[in-house]
């Protein structure tokens, strides 16, 4: 439980620092470049939003630094992001409602087959490592593992979308009008195919790749010779023997990988131009919307926060180790 | 008590109520290992001390100490009489290491894979400026030789990994003594070897201690090779040294129950092939958490009540030999009032 | 008694893509129902392989090369691998070197023991938790301990545990590969003791493997020496501590100061054994013998032969006898 | 120990090291081997494959074959530079946290951490997106800044047990000094594992860039193959059936990315005795 605390402390702190450094990013800037975007929508914005910028990025105003911190820190806790200058009226808050569902959906759905289905092959293909199958499986990986996602997404929606035409070019869902229940559901579920299984190839090769390194070593192991002596049958060493123990460093570098993922999501989603947060990122890139950007910053932050966390509890429940209290 | 040993040579090095304390595990957590528990004892000059004790028992923690690879947490440490400081600046420390010196248990990983033989030996006489500069590589070669590498013209030019166990042991013993210091702490240095070369090693430790009066502690956890080597025996049990005396007394004729008992689990085929049974269970206790009395009450058989009440005090059996435990205590009683 | 193990011509070793080791060579002995036969030998002198291989649990790039291996008058080189994996445990066991690690670190004592128990016997439940309860009693650890995940218990009681599983299906024959040098010299005392008496129980057979000579006189029937991956000697242990034939024997036997009686200055044996990478001439301890005879002992390697009775040696110094 | 023939005995490695000679070689040797200036704008826009090019055309008439040619060079340097500056961050924080203990090691490791768990690619556009000047030094410098967490925590881990090794406690009794064990006794030491983290960095560098050009935050003037995937994007290359004009440079990144990946699994295979292949 120790062990738990901890890490809620810890991420805590890590929100806290994201947060942080959304306040402070611009105003680090020579020249503050908010100013460049307040002046670009001048004619658009109405005075009250022009000034609220003003505070939010700490432009021609003569308080104390810290005391801008503060409410920054407030208006942080209490969900305000500010408003969207290229959805403008629209809050930061309710534009990203709106596109949260999408990359939720498509991340999470893709992240977990793509572990699963990773980690699994990395089993196999350590176990069977003198098989020509493995010996192909590997250096494949590898190319996959390399591959950038934004651009494997471009291959697939060229030759599946464009070419054969089994799958739309873009979007979540079909605009056909009074679309509904059973047939919308199946609607979105085509529109996922194609950038779902473009995230799952691409991250599947680096799951696979850290387990399989995790499986040989861990065969290496004297448990592993002890339960074959013991004759206990193959699938029970591979799986409840090696693999149990093998997937333990995975989450150790967890982090990371997930890190890899998001961002693969939000290219991919650019691409099929999926209204999901990475969709909504790039559009804000364009018109330089630095309060939406810092918004989606913060929130891919906690989302990644939340993952972690529930990938440390798993390796709890995995680890009796980390449960009587080690490190 | 004071321990003292039998004999009236200088002593080297004497330390007195010396206690190591870990902090072990991170903030908000923290748990105290009490690996040395209040230990005296002497080195003379020329002398070899035995230090026997089983893993966790302290015995390493002891020599890292004193060598001041881990600061002393209390107690006062002197050498040549001379009380040292408790913390050390780098200054002081490598003035302090001129006189005392360490050998380390694995020869394999006590030599930096990436450092020739000469290299390796070059540096102390560097540091501690022992000879000239363009006299370092005959004293080096004059080391080498003293520590059995022969020829040391070719041991001089090879790393550690072209050498084999026994080798780059003698390699260690040359760097320890290439500063010619009064004290060598010798941190089981053969337990990693084979069995054949063990010896080999033992007697080039002799015989350097005559020919350059150097004195050894010598830390083991084989009772006869302690016998072998040591003038006295000093044994180690969770933290706390609980007998001391000279070599053939302690092993002929051991006083404490835990050192009976080693004896009783030693091989000694030499008094005839039976082994003698080990009726005694249990584990050295957790040294995060010891019992308020006797470290080897929950063991001992002839524990008493009063054993759990406190640590017992040394007693002193005979000239030089001491043993920390509650049985002997009407004897010293009938010595003090002999004295009287 | 029969012979429960017989092991001919056994040449076992290491392959990888460059080269070869042989870390056995030619090894032959034969081993008795209920014997406890020690098997002394420095650091590489193959007693591991040749311990790991008589029960063909060489894993890769380990393998035997040739020979025969006859146990219980079947013939272990001709098992297929299911069959192998059948008899495993219930025919042979082993406590291995590294006891510490041997328990896998994520399964309850209960499960790892159950596992041993349940891939070779058909047991409920409840039989199965009887029999791991006896098994722990066995070697006198509570059976409170069988929840416990393996950091929880102390080396001695892992040990403990890891021999109770070696004789979860009475085995005939448990191989100890250095199963107590990890471990204090009053708990390694006490564990081995327990084994003894469980031998002279059960009747099973044990192989026992360690480079502590003097320990293995004391505890076990008869003795094999190895060298450079041979057996250069064998006797009975009384036999053999009485008299040394082989020089190499002799000299390891006179590696232990003893612990009681007069100190007196001891010598070990001058130089290192040979690289078993390659083919080597004559008697592979040649180079460090002080009894060696040139032209015979540098050309021809001596067979292993019975000089008296139950004595075996290698050496060319008993040619005529 | 002869490292070139051990790099070369290892077959990841060789494939790896074969791959990237060919991007070095493609990079020196970019206006010879260029059949055009990536610059001249001098030919029918958009147009598909032909012997004249082979890739094709961009929509203002650039030789396409020659920007992916010139690209390598920006491409690479942005790999090598970045790889060696996240590096050389790395090591820094990972030794003296490893070395110093303490708080100091507290303070390094919870910042190692945070970098470590706040995702890149967002980190590294919103900086981007702040700074105003565009150009490949500011990729370099906000790829570096972001990726150099994960190298911190794995060089520390290994101070922390080269630090226990016995030949550090000898220099230690010899009166060595600190900088003299750093440096000597424990840099060297770990040199591999230096190694292995400046090609796993390498990667992350490659495929960040190619990212960010991607998404129009680098100097899409500049001539690399993520700036030619953003203008292949931006023209919607794709839709108009010329796919060699994004599918080459992205396999190019692929390529490269795979041969940094395979140079960092080789140098770990060769150095971690448990990965050796039996």
């Amino acid at each position: 439980m120790k062990y738990i605390l901890k890490r809620v402390m810890f991420f805590l702190i890590t929100a806290w620092a994201a947060v942080t450094i959304n306040f402070i990013l611009p105003r680090l800037m020579p020249g503050n470049p908010a100013e460049v975007m307040i002046a670009k929508f001048q004619g658009r914005l109405n005075p009250q939003a022009i000034s609220a910028l003003e505070i939010a990025f700490g432009i021609n105003t003569h308080e104390n630094i810290f005391l801008q911190y503060w409410d920054y820190l407030g208006r942080m806790l209490t969900g305000n992001f500010g408003i969207s200058v290229s959805f403008y009226p629209t809050t930061v808050g309710q534009v990203l409602s709106q596109a949260i569902p999408w990359t939720l959906g498509l991340a999470g759905f893709s992240t977990v087959i793509a572990f699963i289905v990773g980690t699994l092959l990395g089993i196999r293909v350590s176990w069977k490592r003198n098989s020509t199958s493995s010996g192909i499986a590997v250096p494949f990986a590898f190319f996959l593992n390399s591959m950038p996602y934004f651009w494997f997404a471009l291959i697939v929606e060229y030759v599946f979308a464009f070419i054969f035409g089994w799958f739309p070019l873009g979007g979540a869902y079909s605009s056909a009008s009074g679309l509904g229940g059973l047939a919308l559901v199946w609607s979105i579920l085509y529109h996922a195919i194609l950038p779902a299984g473009t995230i799952v190839i691409t991250a599947m090769g680096g799951w696979m790749l850290t387990m399989r390194n995790n499986m040989i070593s861990v065969l290496s192991d004297d448990y592993i010779t002890f339960a074959f002596a013991q004759g206990l049958p193959e699938s029970e060493i591979e799986l409840n023997y090696a693999a149990r123990n093998a997937i333990l460093p995975s989450f150790t570098g967890f982090a990371m990988a997930i890190g890899f993922v998001i961002s693969g999501v939000l290219l991919t989603e650019i691409v099929f131009s999926y209204p999901g947060v990475g969709y909504l990122l790039y559009q804000a890139v364009l018109n330089i919307d630095y309060p939406l950007m810092q918004a989606i910053f913060l929130f891919i932050t906690i989302a990644v926060l939340i993952a972690n966390f529930i990938a440390d509890i798993v390796y709890v429940f995995l680890d009796p180790r980390a449960r009587s209290g080690g490190e | 008590m004071q321990v003292k040993k039998a004999t009236n040579t200088k002593s080297v090095i004497e330390v007195k109520n010396l206690m190591k304390e870990f902090r072990i595990g991170s903030l908000g957590r923290t748990r105290v290992v009490h690996a040395i528990n209040g230990i005296d004892f002497e080195i003379g000059e020329k002398e070899v001390l035995g230090l026997v004790g089983e893993s966790g028992s302290g015995k390493t923690t002891v020599a890292r100490v004193i060598v001041r690879l881990y600061e002393p947490t209390s107690g006062k440490i002197l050498l040549n009489g001379e009380e040292t400081p408790l913390r050390m600046k780098h200054k002081a420390l490598v003035s302090y290491r001129k006189h005392v010196q360490m050998i380390f248990q694995d020869p394999f990983s006590s030599l930096n894979p990436l450092h020739s033989v000469g290299y390796g030996l070059t540096r102390p006489l560097k540091i501690h400026k022992i000879v000239e500069k363009d006299k370092i590589k005959s004293k080096v070669l004059e080391t080498l030789e003293e520590a059995g590498l022969i020829p040391p013209q070719q041991i001089y030019d090879k790393f550690p990994y072209e050498l084999s166990g026994g080798q780059r042991q003698r390699v260690g013993i040359a760097r320890a003594i290439a500063v010619q210091p009064q004290l060598i702490l010798a941190d089981e240095p053969t337990s990693m070897l084979d069995v054949s070369i063990r010896l080999d090693i033992m007697n080039q430790m002799l015989e350097l201690k005559e020919k350059e009066g150097v004195s050894y502690l010598f830390i083991t956890h084989d009772l006869a090779g302690a016998h072998y080597m040591s003038d006295r025996i000093a044994i180690m049990y969770a933290g706390h040294l609980v007998e001391i005396g000279l070599s053939d007394d302690v092993i002929n004729d051991p006083k404490h129950p835990y050192t009976q008992l080693l004896k009783r689990a030693a091989p000694k085929p030499e008094s005839g092939l039976e082994p003698e049974k080990v009726d005694v269970g249990g584990e050295v206790p957790d040294l995060t958490n010891l019992p308020p009395g006797c470290p080897f009450e929950p063991r001992c058989p002839f524990a008493k009540p009063e054993c759990k009440e406190r640590v017992p005090d040394m007693v002193k059996i005979d000239d030089g030999h001491f043993t920390r435990c509650i049985l002997y205590k009407n004897r010293t009683e009938q010595n003090e009032i002999k004295k009287v | 008694m029969s012979a429960l193990l017989k092991v001919k011509d056994l040449n076992a070793g290491y392959e990888f893509t460059k080269f070869k080791t042989w870390a056995v060579r030619n090894v032959s002995f034969e081993l008795n129902q209920g014997e406890f036969l020690g098997i002394a030998g420095e650091s590489g002198c193959g007693k591991s392989t040749l311990a790991f291989g008589v029960i063909r649990l060489l894993m890769p790039p380990g393998k035997i090369f040739s020979g025969s291996i006859e146990f219980n008058g079947t013939d272990l080189m001709k098992v297929d691998d299911e069959n192998l994996r059948k008899m495993r445990w219930k025919e042979f066991s082993m406590v291995f070197q590294a006891s510490m690690n041997v328990l896998n670190p994520v399964l309850k004592v209960r499960t790892q023991i159950y596992n041993s128990i349940k891939y070779h016997v058909n047991m409920t439940e409840s039989e199965l938790e009887k029999r791991a309860k006896e098994l722990l009693n066995l070697v006198n650890v509570s059976s409170k301990y069988l929840d416990a995940y393996p950091h929880q218990l102390s080396g001695g009681m892992k040990q403990r545990v890891v021999i109770a599983m070696a004789l979860a299906l009475n085995p005939k024959l448990i191989i100890m590969d250095e199963p107590t040098t990890a471990l204090d010299v009053v708990v390694q005392r006490r564990i081995l003791q327990e084994v003894d008496e469980l031998r002279k129980k059960l009747g099973f057979a044990i192989i026992f493997i360690t480079h502590d000579l003097s320990l293995l006189v004391e505890i076990s029937d008869s003795l094999a020496i190895m060298y450079a991956g041979q057996i250069i000697e064998k006797a009975p242990s009384e036999k053999l501590y009485a008299k040394q034939m082989h020089p190499y024997t002799y000299g390891l036997m006179h590696s232990f100061p003893p612990l009681v009686g007069k100190r007196q200055k001891l010598h070990g044996i001058a130089g290192r054994p040979p690289d078993l990478s390659g083919e080597i001439k004559g008697c592979p301890f040649y180079p460090r013998c002080d009894k060696r005879i040139s032209g015979v002992c540098d050309v021809e390697n001596p067979k292993l032969v019975e000089i008296e009775s139950d004595h075996f040696v290698a050496c060319h110094l008993y040619d005529g006898k | 120990m002869n490292y070139v023939k051990l790099f070369f005995s290892n077959r990841k490695s060789a494939i790896g090291v074969i791959i990237f000679l060919f991007f070095v070689a493609l990079a020196i040797f970019a206006p010879f081997v260029a059949p055009y200036s990536p610059n001249s704008m001098a030919f029918t826009p958009l147009q598909g494959p032909s012997w004249k090019h082979w890739l094709g055309t961009t929509a203002v008439g650039q030789d396409i074959l020659s920007q992916v040619i010139w690209g390598t060079r920006l491409s690479l340097m942005v790999g090598l530079i970045t790889g060696a500056i996240t590096t050389i961050i790395s090591v820094i924080i990972g030794l003296s946290s490893g070395y110093l203990s303490g708080l100091t090691d507290d303070i390094l490791m919870t910042i190692t951490n945070i970098f470590l768990v706040i995702p890149g690619l967002p980190l590294i556009i919103i900086i981007s997106a702040f700074i105003v000047v565009k150009g490949i030094w500011t990729i370099i410098f906000v790829i570096s800044l972001t990726g150099w967490a994960w190298g911190a925590r794995t060089l520390r881990s290994q101070v922390l047990t080269l630090k226990n090794r016995d030949y550090v406690n000898a220099s230690v009794v010899v009166g060595e000094s600190s900088s003299h064990i750093i440096f000597s006794d424990i840099f060297p030491n770990m040199l591999s594992l230096v190694v292995a983290n400046f090609f796993g960095a390498a990667v992350y560098a490659v495929l960040s860039e190619a990212g960010l050009e991607f998404l129009g935050l680098g100097d899409s003037s500049a001539i690399s193959w993520g700036t030619i995937l953003y203008w292949a994007q931006n023209n919607q290359a794709l839709l108009f059936g010329l796919w060699e004009w994004a599918a080459v440079p992205g396999l190019m990144i692929a390529l490269l990315g795979m041969s940094f990946a395979l140079m960092n699994f080789a140098v770990d295979e060769i150095t971690n005795p448990r990965l050796r292949k039996r």
